[in-house]
């Protein structure tokens, strides 16, 4: 329905343009799925895919580096280049104190925890401020309730955690240390 | 949220103690449990940089370079319990956790001095120590995992998102209209005007003012037609007939202008005077 | 917890490096004065001024664009990729207002039509950027003039309108005789 005259078939080095004009202009990361949209003729996923990390190769050395996160593919820019842009920002980046890096340690990789079960691991009660500014963050989110008197919420990280992160899956947190020790101490006793 | 912690390897190091004796549950300690001296300005920064009692704990085992499987509870217990005391003693807010962990160490202790009862299945004691070594080594992990977290470059801090700006829509979309929309803007307008009789137009009639606008865009276009011109060859005959209809309306309604200049001379059509000057 | 080392001072490729992602990066466009401020070394206008035409025409021929607005510097989309990205949004078009569509009714099935004929029916005048927008839309043309004082236009619908609503002929539009019924009926009640 639209004025615009339908576009061509484009041909490949057209496609990997219109592939490069929609990362670097779309608010939030693309899935291959949502890129294959972009056309009207059938891609394939594979090619979108070839052609993707061709782009991602052809950026390498830039300020801006195309990345793969858990919502799909994003431009972002290169951590070598964000102390020059840090002199543009009025504001300096929030810095997390331990108490919220720890509940947000525990909500990653024992998810999902209600409150209690962090406050369990920490010895400590946890304020409502730490779990207010996870969510606030947009990392963490409550994914339903424990069955148990008072149905505490259950948190779990968020897809933008793991996009804030350049993580795809929780898989790629880093590992857990010690857990040998763990294991040792189980079968010792 | 202060910004700055303060973590715990930045606690001075043992220095001889000169000072007044501690003391514990009112009584004197003679020996200073080893790595216990804190000067007293530090005392409130330091234990602000504890995160809780496992944390203070872990700190004391590391410091003392035990064996987390195997701590020697006695020393441990007197070593946090100082702390507990300085905290006390200051007047610090002192979070109930702590106390309760005091009672939990102490209990430990005293199940530790018990003698082992003399059974033959001796494996399957626990021992006393197995749930706090347990949640020590939970709570290690963790303080690690957060650490890794810190350390790995996050957006907004490391990294921005690219966002470059779309340029501005050549077409907006447009809005979509249906057959439906159409017959309730008429069945509204029927309703508002209450002219329903007058305008009602049946299938037929709006075939023949299909053909009514297609006579006149030809004539707009060539400017005057013979009349059998406007008659498609070969075209079903219920076609010709509203089409024929279509150009008597069009004569009535003064749209057009049929000319013969004599007598089974063609006929010409074309819009009504458009000799006027029309506009280019 | 990064304790991200001051940037040292950067050479000419990477300072259009720095700039092209500070660009890429920022949600408006950015004047030569704040691109200086990326830099802690004085930087010349004249050599900045060099590097962005430098990076325009690298960019030249791409889907993205560097362009100089009123505000400053920006890339921006080409317009010629604007089809491809537009299938990527999922926006729901505008509504017709009740006048353009009263209008478009009165065109369809009394055509052909003066603004006069449908000021009769509407009981209303007729804006002249109603008829316009039909007419951008292709939807309704001007087939000839009433011979009156004024010489009207008369207005009829296109094949464009037919293709758009999916009919063949006119005479697929709603019967109106049916109209009456849902009427009569709606009265009724």
């Amino acid at each position: 329905m639209s004025d615009t005259p339908e576009p061509q078939s484009p041909n490949l080095p057209d496609v990997k343009r219109i592939l490069e004009a929609a990362l670097l202009s779309s608010q939030d990361a693309l899935t291959t799925t949502e890129l294959k949209r972009l056309f009207e003729q059938e891609l394939d996923h594979v090619l979108i895919r070839r052609l993707l990390d061709e782009l991602r190769d052809e950026w390498a050395g830039r300020g801006v580096e195309l990345v793969q996160v858990a919502s799909g593919w994003r431009f972002r820019t290169r951590s070598d280049v964000q102390p020059y842009l840090d002199r543009l920002k009025n504001e300096k980046p929030a810095r997390y104190s331990r108490a919220v890096l720890e509940t947000l340690a525990i909500i990653a990789y024992r998810q999902p925890v209600t409150r209690g079960d962090i406050e369990d691991i920490r010895g400590v009660s946890v304020s409502p401020g730490i779990i207010k500014a996870l969510e606030g963050r947009g990392w963490i989110d409550s994914v339903g309730y424990r069955e148990v008197p008072g149905r505490p919420a259950l948190y779990a990280t968020t897809r933008r955690f793991l996009d804030d992160l350049g993580l795809r899956t929780l898989a790629e947190l880093p590992p857990l240390a010690e857990l040998q020790k763990v294991m040792d101490f189980d079968d010792a006793r | 949220m202060s910004g700055e912690v303060i973590t715990p390897d930045v606690v001075p190091a043992p220095q001889p103690a000169a000072q007044m004796p501690l003391r514990l549950y009112g009584e004197v300690l003679e020996k200073l449990p080893l790595d216990l001296y804190i000067p007293p300005d530090a005392l409130e920064v330091i234990l602000d940089a504890f995160q809780g009692p496992l944390d203070l704990l872990l700190y004391l085992i590391r410091k003392a370079n035990v064996d987390i499987l195997d701590i020697p509870m006695a020393p441990l217990t007197a070593q946090y319990l100082v702390y507990v005391e300085a905290m006390r003693s200051r007047r610090l807010e002192l979070a109930a956790e702590y106390l309760l962990m005091a009672a939990m160490l102490l209990e430990i202790k005293s199940r530790m001095l018990l003698p082992k009862p003399p059974r033959a299945d001796a494996d399957e004691v626990e021992d006393p120590r197995a749930e706090l070594v347990r949640r020590l080594i939970e709570y290690e992990q963790m303080k690690a995992a957060a650490l890794a977290l810190d350390a790995i470059p996050r957006t907004q801090r490391e990294h921005e998102w690219v966002g470059v700006q779309v340029a501005e829509r050549i077409a907006e979309i447009q809005p979509t209209v249906s057959a439906g929309d159409l017959q309730l803007a008429w069945l509204g307008l029927m309703r508002h005007a209450n002219v329903t009789q007058h305008h009602r137009v049946t299938r037929e009639a709006l075939s023949v003012r299909e053909f009514m606008s297609g006579i006149l865009r030809r004539l707009s276009d060539a400017g005057s037609l013979r009349f059998d011109e406007l008659f498609e060859a070969g075209a079903p005959a219920s076609q010709m007939v509203v089409n024929f209809l279509a150009v008597l309306e069009l004569a009535r309604e003064n749209l057009i202008e049929l000319l013969q200049l004599e007598a089974f001379a063609p006929i010409y059509v074309r819009h009504a005077r458009t000799a006027v000057a029309e506009p280019a």
